[in-house]
């Protein structure tokens, strides 16, 4: 059984290419003669000016995930600094696009929309309008 | 010459003065907040001391504390960095009655030029022109109404005390005087303790261009050419560069603005470095803005095309040296250009990104120059200002100086965290910067219009990334024998949080 | 302009052309050897092609397999930086006649002046003086002995075919020259093919000094200046800079000496870029010694004090463009100064230290450039020279650049392999250099008195080390799980070796 | 019971500063208001321009590594490279000062001599003039 990488929400083939591990979490890519440097933090990935999100479904481990009630497939939209909540743009249930904003925090002086990471129904809301956050605090969740 | 200097500042510009410290052999003192124990500035400085809690109004604004650490240590002078208290007069005062060379102008020169209102006196009386306004701050709108009425909309209401963007207000339309008058003098008495306000002339479509300025204390004064600055987001420069581009197509522009800058300046008794600030239309005509009384950030582009180094010359002239060239011996050569490398997020409308660096690649090579407050490792703490470093190129020409900024901002690389190098690539590649013909909206009217920050990837380049993850996932399960730890710490909290 | 060219070599030099390459939007095409896949040039060009394993002979010497890389990935252009096939003329001829641009001299350039007793005779032809010494190259001693008891002793015996000090011997009484002739000349005949050996009058502690010319294809010529070589180690360089204390001070020498070069160069048919080496007494009179028909190791300090790319100098003139300025436009501003990092032990004897690179922090801020081919995690092979990067500086006065050269030293941290930073130190601090009272046996004459390496540590700093070392069992322990990993990987081989 | 730390063979008492670890094995020291930078590689440390080995004896672990046999106070000298044997200077049961140099090794054209790290008496000498050695081969140690 192989492993399924989702890049940018979607399923994607790994391409066939020669790849070291340079630095920690630094790659260099040799595909078909061209050089590619890739570099990995945390869920992202940055090659070039380019800049994915990546998800691994190890399909072993996703048996086990399957029994912890609906875990595998919900995203969660976290603060990312301390802030205050200005604005909810979403309810419950609704149905979201990727990239549409769900909520809006604001942090030394800005207001920063956090966005949905992917499609899928608002699962739930976690604060209110008014609402001080602190950082990494679950602010939504989709399903 | 010092034999040991205190820096109240911190990230880069504590560093670069270090750095030229060192060069002398002169001893240097950091001071640091609790946020900061573990900064660039400690490690590198010969001698730190602790000056109180993160926040800047308990430590690096904390007068008191920083002159104690000053007779603490037994330095001789200080350097005030920009920023904090660079100009505060209150400051400079203090640092001479406690003993200590305050390097930097005299206090009296400070406060005058604090003073947005008598600035634009002594610039007046000096010759420089001015943009039409009021000649004094107004408590109430009723005479600069009438101005506004005779000099035509659009105006600048500005505070007196001003800087920072705060009580500031464009009115276009006679309709939202009086309201935008009353909202420019409250936000003005709440951040400056002044609620005085002076009405000007709005100059639209211009450069920004300044004028380095430099005094000894026995009366010599001359200028170090100019630096244009017109790109900037929300009044604050993103991009500075020497020289001018509009000063280098327009005959006699810098002498003219020098000599401008340079008897303004002299009006106030000044001394030590300084930059006047105009406002220029593509017509070359230009007009008084401010005094900045400090180093400014900006200043590598000039040291990059005089080849002096602006600091070494600060405290030289702290010290009591002449300055040790004339205007005919100043000479600019090739083409400089400098970025503020942010911590923030332009694709997300330039939200701050402080967090944990944990990866970083800085750029070298023929013509660069990174003066970087930042390592690996590094928290950038929410605490302060959210610039890591400057990134500055020079070359022979500036389209060259261009190019050369473009693959060096491709070389940087700073993981963990978000930073505005896409800005960067987009202005620079812009066929309307490419040409130099840019003002102080352009910048703001580039994003009104839209820049898309990241480039659309094609399948490969994701087949590249499919795999990588891949690689990652073995490569993080082989070394702390867990399957899967690649989300970023606060992605982790967020899972814990919604597990409980 | 070509669109895409490939680079023959390795290291930092390769780095530091993908660098001019990527301004000028030409794609870079890296080669690399098996002990090279990841090597900081592979990650940093456009495309890379394997080319054999890791021994030069068969990799980067290796000529079929190059021109093969450079047909399939389609390159206009090859450049063959310094060292490898740089100098080698079958190999300019062969680029040629596979189609690709040789980005360098003609062949018969590169073959007139590999000759050393020819390119003696092309720079006497030219007017340039030369050290007195035999016309060709001979097989027998007969002939040498009967010149060097006119020219009287010491005398120095140099191979025709010669380069890196091979066949070269220094002969101080006539009672050895037979045998010295004998083993230079058997010497020269393993390492070249060709046991043929000249002899010259021996100019003693003389400075090096050399001129870097410019000459394009449509006969115009021109020379950046000098540099001065005088430091060097077993007749390497170690230290460069520009312009040289010795021209400085001898009124009119930097003109006669680049008129001398460009006279030299013409004789051969020379384009593109080549260094013209002299030997210079300090009374001012200049020798010339041999003509390099490459990029040098130590072009960076003329690129600072001129403002000029040297590369993209000669990827123009390669692509057939006129030379952009005349001499009277070329000026040299302030002073710069090169250090050449190399991975080996001042401590004993030189001995290289390859290994991995377990932490790296780079010199930055103002005047600083670092050209590099590391990283940290990187594994310096045994394969090839061990040079690691160069580090330049430039300041508007030679006293100055020393200073900052010191202060960029001091932030230069390699950690896991030992490097010759103390060194640099140790020369930079002489006051024989500070004057610049210096000639090519200066460094081993310091080395012979002796150089102390290690500074002489206080109480109070062993017990810093005490508190870290302290400090990083813990942190060893708490990341690791186990209580001690402190031992290096060759310690910790040892110990497994000696339990068994 | 508190660990014992030498410090170039020296018993050394750390000192009382303030102390953070910044980049791995690199370490920002506060001492009496100066500022000094550690870098630990191995087993050596560098502050400034001195470089320090040091070696940490734990009074727990010692009482474990008694038992194997002398192990303990053993230092080995090993080569740092591929290289060849051409002198061996001491002999077996010698006293030896430390630095004193024991085996000069050929490699990469260079002759390196290997030195006593520490000051004791030599127990072994594993190689024979004219032997290869690999990177890591022990050629010789100390009691």
């Amino acid at each position: 059984m192989r492993s399924v990488i989702r890049v940018d929400g979607e399923i994607v083939e790994p391409a066939n290419a020669d790849v070291v591990e340079t630095e920690p979490g630094v790659y260099s890519v040799l595909l078909d003669g061209r050089s590619f440097e890739a570099r990995v933090a945390g869920a992202e990935i940055a090659i070039g000016g380019h800049r994915f999100s990546f998800e691994i479904e190890d399909p072993r481990a996703w048996k086990r995930s399957v029994g912890a009630a609906g875990a595998h497939g919900r995203a969660v939209i976290s603060a990312p600094m301390p802030g205050k909540v200005v604005r909810i743009l979403v309810e419950a249930d609704e149905q979201v696009e990727a990239g549409q904003g769900m909520v809006v925090v604001e942090a030394m002086k800005m207001q920063n929309e956090m966005k949905a990471p992917r499609a899928g129904r608002v699962a739930s809301i976690a604060v209110h309008e008014g609402d001080s956050v602190v950082a990494g605090a679950v602010l939504a969740s989709i399903e | 010459m010092f034999r040991k200097v205190l820096i109240a500042n911190r990230g880069e510009i504590a560093l670069r003065i270090i750095r030229t410290l060192r060069e002398m052999g002169i001893a240097s003192v950091a001071v640091y907040s609790d946020a900061d124990r573990a900064a660039l500035h400690v490690r590198k400085a010969d001698e730190a001391a602790h000056i109180g809690p993160a926040p800047s109004r308990e430590s690096y604004l904390n007068i008191d504390r920083i002159l104690e650490a000053a007779k603490k240590h037994g330095v001789d002078a200080i350097h005030p960095g920009y920023g904090f208290l660079s100009e505060n007069a209150r400051f400079a005062h203090a640092c001479v009655d406690a003993g200590f060379t305050f390097i930097g102008p005299p206090a009296s020169a400070i406060a005058a030029m604090g003073s947005k209102t008598e600035a634009r006196r002594l610039a007046k009386s000096g010759g420089a022109p001015i943009a039409p306004g009021t000649e004094e701050g107004l408590e109430s709108p009723g005479e600069a109404l009438r101005f506004a009425r005779d000099a035509g909309f659009p105006v600048m209401l500005k505070a007196v005390a001003g800087g920072g963007g705060k009580g500031m207000r464009r009115v276009d339309r006679e309709a939202d005087f009086v309201s935008s008058f009353e909202s420019a003098s409250s936000e003005a008495l709440r951040a400056f303790g002044d609620g005085r306000v002076y009405v000007e002339k709005l100059i639209e479509n211009a450069h920004h261009v300044e004028i380095q300025v430099f005094g000894d204390q026995h009366g010599n004064m001359i200028h170090l050419g100019e630096r244009e600055c017109s790109i900037q987001r929300r009044h604050q420069k993103v991009i500075e560069e020497s020289p001018s581009p509009l000063v280098v197509k327009t005959p006699g522009m810098r002498e003219r603005m020098g000599e401008a800058a340079i008897r303004a300046a002299r009006e106030a008794g000044y001394f030590n470095a300084g930059t006047v600030e105009f406002l220029a239309e593509n017509s070359g005509q230009f007009y008084f803005l401010e005094m900045n009384t400090r180093l400014q950030v900006e200043h590598p582009v000039t040291e990059l095309v005089t080849g002096l180094d602006v600091v070494r010359l600060q405290m030289e002239i702290a010290a009591g040296t002449k300055l040790p060239f004339t205007q005919e011996e100043i000479a600019l050569r090739g083409a400089a250009i400098e970025c503020r490398i942010y911590a923030e997020d332009p694709g997300n409308n330039f939200f701050p990104s402080p967090g944990k660096i944990t990866q970083l690649s800085e750029p070298a090579g023929p013509g660069v120059r990174v003066d970087s407050g930042i390592y690996a490792g590094w928290t950038v703490p929410l605490d302060y200002d959210p610039m890591l470093s400057k990134l500055i190129v020079w070359s022979d020409a500036r389209d060259r100086a261009i190019d050369r900024m473009l693959r060096a901002l491709g070389e940087y690389h700073v993981g963990g965290i978000r930073t505005n190098i896409s800005l960067f690539e987009a202005v620079l590649n812009d066929a309307g910067f490419r040409a130099g013909e840019i003002h102080t909206n352009y910048l703001d009217e580039m994003l009104r219009r839209g820049i898309s920050f990241e480039k659309p990837a094609d399948e490969e380049v994701k087949r590249i990334a499919a795999l990588v993850a891949l690689r990652q996932q073995t490569e993080t399960a082989a070394t702390a024998g867990v399957a899967s730890s690649n989300g970023s710490k606060w992605i982790a909290i967020g899972r814990d949080a919604l597990l409980q």
